[in-house]
């Protein structure tokens, strides 16, 4: 263990935040780290989910309506209750670390599917026609033609979701997993006979950075997905 | 009557739209400004209602500066026909004729039903105006728009592309639909198109606009073909305008002579002799069918799957276009003319329809 | 009429802004005139367990009589009781003994004659496996050191100072010559946990500095929720140390206990404990429920012990 | 677990309230209370806002603004407000915890709102509108009469979804002291009372499920046909628009 005997910050003010930061680099990075990871996996599983999910939904009319509905209802499940009830549903210890990124997983997934869904929707009939009058096989017209013309309905989607996570997997922080929510609980916590703001406002900058980080780079890759945006852009 | 004097459209980046416009749109006629894209026809013709105020110069609306009314209260005043007819979407076709009249405050349901008539008066089956916008196609579309336009009963229209959107049999049903409505209503259009063709059917006159927003040419339709001013114009108007002028060459003095013919139906042909290969078959009015060649065996009953049925039909009082063009379409060489029933008057060559052509013109 | 009781209870809950009047107790300033006990006129608040735990409300009724006339849930001896009793929300709340805050705000801590409250003196709950001779030493010395007013001392630093819990652990180790570096946890790997709130994380901290230092390899995992979340996990062996209340461990393991002496609490609880778990000694430091009001109200009604909560209002 | 879950749902006990446990019937009262007083505030804020942006198509950068906002962690928000406001507020007022809570949960809403209805109104056809004033309406009766009915499915799907926000986060409304059915969740995690907890979950679910029926119900009669295009001819899927209305945390 390291012998970090930490400097003496008694200042309360919020914009003392970056010297609390400064004082307790080491947790606050490694809580931000936890807070990434914890919101960017969901996402990334969410999608590999949804992508087969919506599919089938968009082939079949009559999926579409049920899963909708499932969906939707899986949403509006509060996440604190979510994590409460996953490590018994998925046999966890209730310390897991999984719980956040199982219950995440579901929301993204909810979430997904009915943006790619509505995403390949969007795509002209036209296009699709044309796809397989030139003798596309569905799978290969769904995965070269279909999915990277949905790529921006989906990508907008993938922004909210994620930026979506960012905000929820800090409500995880308060029942004491370790990512920046923990920020707010350790705030709270101090602030019991006058406010102690700097954790808390520390908690809220890195979360907005982060969900702005994490926003840009899913913008990235959506520009670099579909460069034909770019040339029409440009034009 | 609108009349456009020095009328200007300058944007802030500096380009010039319309550029010092001088026009007049006579009273109860059909003025159509045409030009290729970018020429400022459109530009000019919201310029009248002020969906695009002027830079500078006048619109007049008869004696009033347009500018001097509130906009809204101008354009109550104007019909406004727009290309995909702007229906809205939320209200059914009834709702959206009757809207300009609800505005100036009449009472809703004889607005309705004033609307219902009109809904007719354009041609549309009147169980169609509890529908929605979405429920008809675009031609009905159209013919709302043009409806509702008409509701509230401006004395002026301003119509942008109205037909531009439909294909080209609606569109011509439209457009004769529209010059028909024209002849009862006598309302003083001014009529945007990028088609030279349709803009020289529709129009009394004729501005045709070039690039930069400059009048080229005022004209009639027949003068524009005869006479265009200068290379832009007659590129424009198109290189066949010396047939297509033969549209406004009326065949009054066609010396139509009789054709034998055959019945539709009967076994017995007739004399064809000295026929030059093909005989004119009609109906029991005398309507024409088709040719029947004459090579064919004679005897056997003429039904309508023998005929050859390539002519056109040309009227008499028709234009010589048309004659000639049933000239050129006929197997046989002789075109048919027809009276305004459809009942065969006798047939015409190419040759005389030329000959009358040279004989005008010197 | 179910749409009416909706609609009521929406007003009622939202737009009185009142935490009061459920059962017609007018307010607390005005006391109760009708002959009910003072406490019928007062609001408590408190952690949602302390409502069904057997030494929480249903204990207080039993024990003395005490029947308040509504219950608020806040939380666990936190900001929100603290605030609550402070500004008047309620009129009196379930703290812990060692909360600085208490003094801070001058509040009155009701004596307990009939012990309605278990004792809760600090006992560091370990892994067998993990319980070596060496690191038994280590802890019970620490132990043996534990006082309740050195821990409340320790808390104010956290508290009012917001110095770090880490550094103030490691200040205390100090102070008792209880840092010396060593060897005998040596070869020992534990992983320390702490409930969150500070006087617990700061515990952890000692606990986790001085086995580090003594050679032993430590992992933190601090501020872990409630107790439910975090002895699942000890049970199991993903945490190995962890300091708890005798008190309250023996209620959560066992809620019928009704034994409150440090002695039979730390006896009991010793039976009750699964069998790959062990506590060491228990700590003189003692860090009890307590129901505390402000200082108004104990002068307005002159209380001095929950019984007097029992007393006919004046 | 469903068994006990359901009896704990069933139990008459549960739904009445006493003095130290309050009933469904009221928290339900309460959790329907905070989400009708922040929708309330939200949509008189953002609703006309949105409709005017997206009329006058000016200030879209505020659009863009109030969903940067979404960025926002909610529990963070809620207890930096509730460390700056409660402490003004002395005696038996819960005003303390209620301000801070009903400022996130309308700050929660007011994104979906605002950006839905601009986006309903920059959708409306450019011809429509143009058809419009074309025709002699001013600014305000293009609004009222053509935008707005037009703009009306995309507006309900963001009020829609504001409203699923609000209702699930409202929970943490409990987190602060508050009433609602988060408390359920609360104290039944803290109670070990599971039954408890996970009912309130279904209640909270319930309840989002139940209000967005009758709030579709509601739309149905609101939307004219010709513009939801349920025409009894259409066979096909239901044509609302589900843009993305970017569900938040609760």
């Amino acid at each position: 263990m390291s012998v970090d005997v930490l400097p003496l910050d008694a200042s309360s003010s919020p914009l003392a935040f970056w010297s609390y930061f400064l004082d307790h680099r080491s947790t606050d990075l490694g809580w931000l780290w936890d807070h990434t990871w914890l919101s960017v996996v969901p996402v990334v599983v969410g999608l590999v989910l949804a992508l087969p999910l919506g599919w089938l939904a968009r082939r079949h009319a009559w999926v579409y309506p049920p899963m909708m509905s499932v969906t939707g209802l899986l949403y509006t499940i509060p996440s604190i209750a979510l994590f409460v009830l996953i490590p018994p549903l998925f046999g966890l210890s209730v310390l897991s670390p999984l719980q956040v990124p199982i219950a995440l997983s579901v929301y993204s997934t909810s979430l997904l599917v009915r943006v790619v869904a509505d995403g390949l929707a969007a795509v002209p009939s036209e296009t699709v026609q044309a796809a397989t009058a030139l003798g596309y096989r569905p799978l290969a017209r769904f995965t070269r033609v279909e999915l990277p013309i949905a790529v921006p309905v989906i990508t907008a989607g993938l922004r909210v979701a994620i930026v979506a996570n960012v905000s929820i997997v800090a409500v995880a922080g308060t029942i004491g997993l370790d990512n920046l929510g923990r920020l707010f609980d350790q705030g709270f916590t101090l602030s019991v006979n006058e406010p102690y703001y700097p954790p808390i406002v520390l908690g809220i900058v890195l979360c907005v950075l982060l969900a702005l980080v994490l926003d840009a780079v899913v913008l990235v890759v959506d520009r670099l997905l579909t460069p034909w945006r770019r040339a029409v852009a440009a034009r | 009557m609108i009349r456009f004097d020095a009328a200007t459209k300058r944007y802030p980046d500096g380009t010039v739209a319309v550029d010092q416009l001088t026009l007049e749109a006579p009273s109860g006629a059909i003025t159509v400004l045409v030009g290729p894209s970018g020429c400022g026809k459109t530009t000019s013709l919201r310029m009248v209602n002020r969906m695009i105020e002027p830079t500078s110069g006048t619109v007049w609306l008869d004696d009033t500066d347009t500018a001097s009314l509130p906009a809204h209260e101008l354009r109550r005043r104007i019909g406004y026909v727009i290309q995909n007819a702007g229906l809205f979407p939320h209200r059914t076709v009834l709702d959206n004729v009757a809207t300009v009249p609800l505005l100036l405050g009449e009472d809703r349901r004889r607005a309705r039903a004033s609307a219902l008539e009109l809904v007719e008066r354009v041609g549309l089956d009147p169980a169609l105006a509890k529908r929605y916008p979405a429920q008809l196609s675009g031609g009905q579309q159209q013919r709302v728009g043009v409806a509702r336009a008409l509701a509230a009963d401006p004395p002026v229209m301003l119509m942008d592309e109205p037909f531009s959107a439909v294909d080209p049999v609606v569109r011509e049903q439209l457009q004769d639909e529209f010059l028909r409505l024209q002849g009862e209503l006598g309302k003083t259009i001014v009529f945007v198109t990028h088609d030279i063709d349709e803009a020289i059917k529709l129009g009394d006159q004729v501005a045709v606009l070039r690039v930069g927003g400059t009048l080229a040419q005022l004209a009639t339709p027949a003068e524009l073909l005869a006479r265009p001013i200068d290379a832009f114009v007659a590129g424009f108007v198109g290189r066949d305008r010396g047939y297509r002028a033969l549209a406004f060459a009326h065949g009054r003095n066609l010396p139509v002579r009789e054709e034998p013919t055959v019945a539709v139906g009967s076994s017995h042909p007739g004399s064809a002799a000295g026929l030059a290969g093909w005989i004119l078959a009609v109906d029991a009015e005398r309507r024409p069918q088709g040719w029947l060649p004459t090579a064919d065996e004679l005897d056997e009953t003429v039904t309508d799957s023998r005929l050859h049925r390539g002519g056109t039909l040309a009227t008499q009082g028709g234009a010589l276009r048309s004659a000639l063009d049933a000239c050129l379409s006929s197997p046989s060489g002789r075109g048919v003319v027809v009276d305004d029933d459809g009942r065969l008057l006798g047939s015409v060559t190419a040759r005389e329809v030329l000959e009358l052509i040279e004989e005008r013109e010197r | 009429m179910k749409t009416t009781t909706l609609i009521a209870a929406a007003a009622a809950t939202v737009l009185t802004l009142g935490g009061v009047s459920a059962c017609g107790s007018s307010s607390s300033d005005s006391g109760s005139g009708s002959g009910g006990t003072v406490a019928s006129g007062l609001i408590f608040g408190g952690p949602a367990e302390f409502k069904t735990r057997t030494d929480g409300i249903p204990g207080l009724q039993k024990t003395y009589g005490v029947k308040f006339a509504k219950y608020t849930v806040t939380d666990t001896g936190g900001p929100v009781t603290v605030g609550a009793l402070k500004r008047g929300q309620i009129d009196a709340a379930d703290l812990f003994t060692t909360d600085p805050s208490i003094e801070a705000n001058d509040f009155v801590v009701l004596e307990d004659p009939k012990s309605n409250f278990k004792a809760q003196n600090i006992v560091p709950i370990i892994n067998k496996t993990k319980a070596t001779d060496g690191t038994k030493q280590v802890l019970n010395a620490i132990q043996a050191k534990l006082t309740t007013d050195g821990l409340g001392a320790l808390l104010d630093k956290i508290q009012n100072d917001k110095e770090d819990p880490d550094a103030v652990a490691k200040e205390w180790l100090d102070d008792q010559d209880l840092d010396g570096a060593g060897t005998l946890a040596k070869g020992v790997s534990l992983t320390v946990g702490s409930a969150n709130f500070p006087e617990n994380v700061v515990l952890a901290d000692i606990y986790a500095d001085a086995l580090s230092n003594q050679g032993a390899t430590v992992t933190k995992k601090l501020n872990i929720g409630s107790r439910e979340k975090y002895y699942p996990a000890l049970k199991s062996g993903s945490l190995d140390l962890f300091p708890e209340y005798t008190g309250t461990i023996l209620a959560y393991l066992d809620a019928t206990s009704t034994v409150s002496t440090p002695d039979d609490v730390y006896a009991a609880l010793a039976k009750a404990l699964p069998a790959n778990l062990v506590a060491l000694d228990k700590a003189d430091a003692e860090d009890s429920d307590a129901v505390v009001v402000t200082k108004q109200t104990a002068e307005k009604y002159d209380l001095k012990s929950i019984a007097d909560l029992a007393r006919t209002a004046k | 677990m469903i068994g006990s879950v359901l009896g704990w749902l069933l139990d008459p006990e549960h739904w009445r309230s006493t003095p130290f446990d309050t009933g469904i019937w009221a928290q339900l009262g309460a959790h329907v209370g905070f989400t009708l007083i922040a929708l309330a505030i939200a949509v008189l804020l953002a609703l006309p806002a949105g409709l005017v942006i997206g009329h006058t198509g000016r200030g879209s950068w505020l659009v863009s603004a109030a969903n940067a906002v979404r960025a926002l962690p909610t529990v963070g928000v809620l207890v930096l407000l509730v460390v700056v406001i409660s402490p003004h507020f002395y005696g038996r007022t819960n005003a303390g915890f209620l301000i801070p809570t009903e400022i996130v949960l309308v700050v929660l809403a007011v994104p979906p709102i605002l950006s839905n209805a601009y986006a309903g109104v920059q959708n409306v056809p450019p011809q429509v509108r143009d058809a419009a004033f074309g025709m002699g309406m001013t600014g305000p009766q293009v609004l009222g009469r053509v935008e707005l009915p037009n703009a009306l499915p995309l507006i309900f799907s963001g009020f829609r979804s504001a409203m699923l926000q609000v209702i699930a986060t409202a929970t943490i409304a409990s987190y602060v002291t508050l009433g609602g059915l988060g408390r359920f969740i609360y104290d039944g995690l803290a109670q070990k009372d599971y039954p408890q907890m996970i009912g309130g979950a279904v209640l909270v679910a319930a309840l989002a499920l139940i209000s967005d029926l009758l709030v579709a119900l509601v739309q149905r009669y609101a939307v004219s046909r010709g513009v939801s295009r349920r025409f009894r001819t259409d066979t096909g899927p239901d044509s609302r628009t589900a843009v993305l209305v970017e569900e938040d945390v609760r």
